[in-house]
């Protein structure tokens, strides 16, 4: 028998013109031309954070996905080329709130690199402890958001109870729940009380005791194993290729965390173990984090307890901030050239370039690198050949966050 | 005329009536007044009060009522918190659904372009239909809708339709998301249904009828929980799966595919189609209570009459779906590759076992 | 039906109406910038928006408040316009954070829109975040809206009497010192004690002009031409990966550097280290090839710089905007796009 | 340190579901509830917490420091018997970088942080709003306070009520006052004389000298007694030859 050739024709949704999809027109063609499906996931879908992502599926596999960013671009390097450096320290701690000191230590150590800067030790330990909490706090939303993202809300609750206890202590440590501010330039911008740190001190334990709550319903849960083991696995050699960073790095096996690397603040003078992985899965991403939960909890702990007595503020700045932020600070011009620093935030490595030209008192060029940004390729590398119902479970091990990478 | 049929009428609910001593006084003060009379009888008349009143439609309303309220509290006091309260806070904020409910029915119903319009209008009330039938056929002691031998398997017969209606209803909804939630409901439907009609028809094997007065009365001294745990396990595992709860709300997965087959619904049309999971799952445990626990049997109040066996009917239902309602703040949602394999192998392997545990029970009692 | 519609939104039913969609505000899942964080404390346990009748639910069919959570940008402005629409009326707007009531402390970037002039709002809330205390206030203020029927303001100033004063002929001078013509050194030798970095910086001398700038640190220029195969040269070296790709716009001397960070993770002695491999190219047709093919994880890198700056990158198979919307100015970080500056007084 | 393997054999899965079921059983029977009940009882929240600012107009002396510091440009300055800060609270980020930069401590923080408007417009907050706290909509009986021990958390609920305090620090600044460092450099704008808002600066006329000859006529300005050390001059002289020095 002869066999009749039908031409279907195949005609791509019509809402999909509408939709700005940033992708060619024949690429939308030649997915419905291959039975394929295109599915827009996000901005607004519960499973979503404040992007886009394009998931090309055949039946349920994920073929594809072509990220849609910028949902949240505050175009926050240039706002930081006209400001006063000082005036940038609240600006660069926007993309990540819950993750304000680190983001603020990167920026400041930049600042701090370029007028060889020496601050005080006392700062430098007060430093670290703020940025240990914000780690902490910041690892605790990725898990809740993961939670969330298969399906456990009670995984989502406990987290964000802990973290009222997080926000307590930067409240009293620095006046604010979240976005700080409290990192300036030569130390910390006010000196935290005996009282304030035993507290801290307690509150590590009281954090413990009720993760441990967490770990029996969320952590070890069968559902969760079976949800995020040997799913979006990236190995060794592509995390690598592809420059995943931070948590994500080490959960394929490699031994990579700035504080070790180039070590900054107070990281040398406590003892804490790096936390890796091998299996490069969902839940050796998470597992790595909430190891590193314990580890700062020990890091906290070390702090407060061998915290000298001292200056916050370097002399070469000033001997006390009130009153004398703008007359010390308003004026700062860095010496010409380009300035780097690395720092560990929660989630990754993050990198700020300054720029300065040597006469202006506002930077050249400011670059941030966030660490979503530099994992949002492997991210979207680990998703292929997974299944439709892992997106969501991919999203929540990476923490991809957003605002972060889009800045 | 009208009065020979309203005599005949009454002749035939009064000889068919609930006998509650507690409020006969009550019954014999109305039945004198003329047309209420009627309605008095017809309410009392036990295959209406099986549909309609007990454990049939009022206690269904009020059960949806309680229930989405207590599973909100309980998962809240689970998570460290306090779940619906200000709305009504002597009463601990349980008219929480009452108002949740109001603001849907007076929500705008939206019809969206591409849907096809009176499909998507049509089947959320359509889809009551398989929900109110098997009601009819589910006894409380006295009170019976229609009295049949093969009631257990009508009651599963109509369950099995209730997945279609939410299938056409994704179908109507002609969205992506709710064509991969219906694709996912068909897929869980296959996979649910067979250990679950497995399970039940073990059950038949061991009473040795599909008749639920049999199955309750081989329950007097041992619960069928305990005759075939394996069946009961089963049961309880596909109960969670057909009425989509967690860790098997695969087909809804909000945070997947935004509530899979009802994205699109809003306002009254979302409030009928979100309870349908509810009722299911209330006829659901009305079975596995009749199948398992059994039945109607406990206790029995002189004053209350034909009235015990619905309402204990009624309180073990709603004590088992409270129970369930736990597992809701305990798991995570599996994959529906996981949940398909799970049933194809453990699950049907385990019925199978109940299967051979009923046959050999069935035939030693 | 008309008739049957207004009995339904008012009449005898009005009251019932009023109370269960007062008691029923459930805020739709569209989180649109940082403030999330925040959202999620007000209705996770530590203060439980539940409580007063707020859940957070997935759709926007299924909902009828919307908390739009600080920044909007030129790409979210029309999807929260969208779930607006898609919403079923009764619906309402609250809007918290500094970003989304005037920009805060974007208020001169370049992607921000007001949310305000998207949709209507109902309730601001000050704060960069609010604290959940806030937004809670703001729900019971919208509640308190519903109730009463006209919206109050949660706090009443007393305001104390003063006459208007004159203003000076010259007013102070803004606090910023910009140089008109800049002079952009990237690479500015730093003499550091690090025996290992001057044995790497001899090797490199042999790809291009390499320069220690501070501890861990290296500059390295090449021409452009040459920058693929420098690029392949460090790959032998162990360099594995990129970790920024950045341009700096020079109008004044009329060109770009174009500057690869790079790094490694596989080689134990080079991870602190962190090369820049620049170049120099001209402003007026901006091109350089792509290091996407050699190191991926420079990929999106190089197509933001794509978008900011106008940086033709042969070789990266992405072509139009990727972090951009597609209304946004063209290039917006050259310095030729300038921004809004600050006034100090007020009238 | 590498994360501890999970074991995939169906006794350890079987135990993982009984420690699941076993801590959702004992939160349902024992909650360790942590719920704030916000709008009937208000956290008590540290003192330095920074929220609404106060001003207290006596002690400002119109430096504009807190306007050109602000990084949002939330602050403005209005002209009424003085310069006086408004905060627009749409823009307000609550980085209190301005309190900070108050060298003379009128620009305060409060901690009352719960505040929600109708319009945009009502937000920009005038000085003759700024001075007292305002009123707000109270709703609460009680308060609470985060009880922390080694051994657990919880919630102290006290019947008297938290009360919205002013954080006053001050800063540990003399009184200063401008003047003129080189006099020979001064190139005669009198932009420091148009800026100041206190008419303190007056140009004096005077014979130039050279070495002890006098070589022609020209002014030179003179801080008066009404200087209150804002240092405006000082920021707007071309020369930078402006300074503030410590009165005793």
């Amino acid at each position: 028998m002869e066999e009749i050739k039908i031409e279907v024709p195949v005609e791509p949704p019509k809402e999909l013109e509408t939709l700005f999809l940033p992708i060619p027109k024949d690429y939308v063609e030649d997915t419905y031309r291959k039975d394929d499906f295109l599915i827009l996931v996000g901005p607004q879908h519960p499973g979503s954070g404040h992007m886009r992502l394009i998931v090309r599926v055949k039946g349920d596999i994920i073929q594809e996905v072509i990220p849609d960013p910028g949902y949240v671009h505050r175009s926050m390097e240039k706002l930081a080329e006209n400001r006063l450096y000082i005036q940038n320290i609240p600006l660069v701690e926007r993309p990540a709130i819950m993750d304000s000191a680190n983001f603020n230590l990167g920026y400041v150590r930049a600042i701090e690199s370029a007028m060889d800067i020496e601050v005080p030790e006392r700062a430098k330990f007060l430093r670290t402890i703020l940025a240990e909490l914000c780690r902490i706090g910041t690892h605790l939303y990725d898990a809740a958001i993961l939670a969330v993202f298969i399906g456990h809300t009670t995984g989502f609750m406990y987290p964000f109870g802990i973290r009222e206890l997080i926000c307590e202590a930067l409240a009293r440590m620095t006046g604010a729940r979240f976005t700080s501010s409290f990192i300036i330039p030569g130390g910390v911008r006010r000196d935290v009380e005996e009282k304030t740190l035993r507290w801290v001190y307690d509150a590590t334990f009281a954090i413990e005791k009720r993760l441990k709550s967490f770990e029996r319903i969320f952590i070890k849960n069968p559902t969760t194993i079976a949800r995020l083991r040997d799913v979006g696995v990236l190995s060794k050699e592509e995390a690598i290729r592809f420059g995943v960073v931070g948590p994500f790095l080490r959960a394929s096996g490699v031994e990579y965390d700035t504080r070790i690397v180039e070590p900054y603040e107070a990281y040398e003078e406590v003892t804490w173990d790096i936390v890796t992985a091998d299996e490069g899965d969902g839940y050796a991403r998470f597992l790595v984090r909430v190891n590193e939960v314990s580890q700062s909890l020990g890091i906290i702990r070390q702090c407060i307890t061998s915290m000298p007595e001292g200056r916050y503020v370097s002399e070469q700045i000033c001997d006390d901030v009130k009153g004398n932020f703008f007359d010390k600070f308003g004026n700062l011009v860095l010496p010409a050239g380009e300035y780097t620093t690395l720092t560990e935030a929660a989630r990754g490595t993050l990198l700020f370039t300054i720029v300065s030209d040597g006469e202006s008192n506002v930077p050249y060029r400011v670059r941030i690198v966030t660490p979503g940004w530099l994992y949002l390729r492997g991210f979207m590398e680990s998703l292929k050949g997974e299944r439709l119902a892992d997106l969501q479970a991919i999203y929540g091990s990476f923490g991809y966050f957003p605002p972060e990478a889009d800045r | 005329m009208i009065d020979e049929i309203l005599a005949t009428l009454m002749n035939v609910f009064r000889s068919n009536s609930m006998q509650i001593p507690l409020i006969q006084p009550i019954v014999d003060y109305l039945m004198q007044i003329p047309l209420i009379n009627i309605l008095v009888a017809l309410i009392l008349w036990r295959p209406f009060f099986a549909v309609v009143i007990m454990p049939g439609l009022a206690v269904l309303l009020l059960y949806l009522l309680y229930i989405v309220w207590f599973e909100r509290k309980l998962t809240a006091r689970i998570q460290w918190r306090v779940g619906p309260l200000e709305v009504a806070r002597p009463i601990r904020g349980a008219i929480q659904a009452l108002a949740d409910g109001l603001r849907y029915f007076f929500q705008e119903a939206i019809v969206h372009r591409d849907a096809h319009r009176p499909y998507f209008v049509q089947l959320p009330i359509l889809a009551f239909i398989p929900i109110l039938l098997p009601i009819a056929f589910i006894p409380a002691g006295n009170a019976v809708g229609i009295k049949t031998p093969y009631a257990i398997q009508l009651i599963v017969a109509f369950l099995a339709l209730i997945p279609i209606t939410i299938i056409a209803i994704g179908w109507a909804s002609n969205n992506r998301f709710a064509f991969v939630g219906s694709v996912r409901e068909a897929l869980m439907y296959v996979a649910y249904e067979i250990p679950f009609i497995i399970a039940v028809i073990s059950m038949i094997y061991l009473y040795g009828s599909g008749d639920p007065y049999v199955a309750v009365e081989k329950q007097s001294l041992v619960p069928g929980a305990i005759l075939n745990p394996i069946a009961f396990l089963v049961f309880l595992i596909t109960m969670l799966m057909a009425t989509s709860r967690l860790p098997f709300e695969i087909p809804e997965a909000d945070q997947e595919i935004a509530f899979g087959p009802f994205v699109e619904y809003s306002g009254m049309l979302f409030g009928l189609v979100m309870v349908l999971a509810y009722e299911k799952l209330y006829i659901m445990t009305l079975l596995f209570v009749i199948l398992f626990l059994g039945g109607w049997n406990g206790f029995y109040f002189e004053p209350l009459g034909d009235l015990n066996a619905p309402l204990c009917l009624f309180i073990k239902t709603v004590v088992v779906i409270s129970i369930i309602a736990i597992v809701r703040s305990m798991y995570a949602r599996y994959r529906i590759d996981q949940t398909l394999r799970y049933s194809f192998s453990w699950l049907i392997a385990f019925s199978m076992v109940a299967l051979g545990i009923g046959v050999v029970l069935g035939w030693i009692l | 039906m008309e008739e049957f519609t207004k009995f339904v939104r008012g009449g005898i039913l009005g009251p019932i109406k009023k109370w269960g969609t007062k008691w029923s505000l459930w805020p739709v899942h569209l989180v649109t910038a940082c403030c999330g964080a925040e959202l999620a404390h007000a209705f996770a346990c530590g203060y439980d928006g539940e409580r007063i009748g707020a859940l957070n639910y997935g759709i926007a069919r299924q909902t009828n408040l919307i908390i739009v959570e600080g920044a909007i940008t030129r790409k979210m402005a029309r999807v929260l316009r969208i779930t607006w629409e898609q919403m079923p009326d009764p619906k309402f707007v609250i809007v918290m954070g500094a970003c989304g009531l005037n920009g805060g402390i974007f208020w001169n970037g370049y992607n921000l829109v007001k949310p305000s002039e998207v949709v209507p709002v109902e309730f601001f809330i000050p704060g960069c975040p609010p604290t959940p205390e806030a937004l809670l206030r703001g729900i019971r203020q919208l509640q308190i809206k519903l109730d009463k029927g006209v919206a109050e303001n949660s706090l009443t100033f007393s305001e104390i009497a003063l006459e208007k004063g004159k203003k000076p002929k010259v007013l102070p001078v803004s606090p910023k010192v910009v140089s008109n013509a800049p002079s952009i050194v990237v690479a500015v030798k730093k003499a550091v004690d690090w025996e290992f970095g001057k044995q790497l910086c001899d090797r490199l001398k042999a790809i291009g002009r390499a320069v220690i700038t501070a501890k861990n640190r290296i500059a390295l220029k090449v021409e452009v031409e040459n920058l693929r195969s420098a690029a392949m040269k460090l790959k032998d070296l162990g360099f594995d990966h990129v970790k920024s790709v950045n341009v700096i716009d020079v109008p004044n001397e009329g060109k770009f550097i174009v500057e690869f960070l790079i790094s490694s993770y596989s080689v134990k002695e080079l991870m602190p280290v962190l090369v820049n491999l620049y170049t120099e190219i001209s402003r007026k047709e901006p091109k350089i090839s792509s290091l996407s093919d050699i190191f991926p994880s420079a990929d999106y890198l190089e197509r933001e710089m794509q978008d900011f700056f106008g940086v033709n990158f042969v070789g990266n198979p992405w072509k139009g905007k990727f972090i951009l919307a597609p209304d946004t100015p063209e290039f917006p970080l050259r310095k030729d796009f300038k921004l809004e500056a600050e006034s100090y007084v007020g009238d | 340190m590498k994360v501890e393997k999970i074991s995939r054999s169906p006794i350890a899965e079987l135990k993982r579901h009984v420690d699941v079921i076993q801590e959702a059983f004992k939160q349902a029977l024992i909650p360790d509830r942590v719920t704030v009940e916000y709008p009937r009882e208000r956290r008590i929240y540290p003192d330095n917490l920074r929220g609404f600012i106060v001003l207290d107009r006596s002690k400002c002396i119109s430096c504009f420091r807190c306007a050109q510091i602000c990084p949002a440009n939330a602050i403005q300055m209005s002209l009424y018997d003085n310069f006086y800060p408004g905060v627009d609270y749409t823009k307000c980020i609550f980085c209190h970088f301005c309190v900070d930069s108050c060298p003379t401590g009128a620009l305060a923080s409060s901690n009352l942080h719960d505040m929600a408007f109708r319009s945009l417009e009502e937000m920009k907050v005038k000085a003759t709003q700024m001075t007292r706290l305002p009123t707000i909509v109270r709703e609460d009986k009680q308060s609470v306070e985060y009880f922390v021990t080694k051994k657990d958390w919880k919630l102290q609920r006290k019947k008297e009520l938290e009360d919205i305090s002013v954080l006053r620090i001050i800063p540990r600044i003399k009184p200063r006052r401008a003047f003129c460092e080189e006099p020979e450099s001064c190139l005669g704008c009198r932009q420091c004389m148009e800026v100041c808002p206190h008419d303190a600066i007056v140009m004096e006329r005077c014979e130039i000298t050279l070495g002890g000859e006098v070589i022609g006529k020209g002014c030179i300005l003179k801080v008066t007694e009404k200087c209150v050390g804002c240092g405006l001059c000082v920021r707007q002289c071309p020369m930078q030859i402006l300074a503030l020095k410590e009165v005793e």
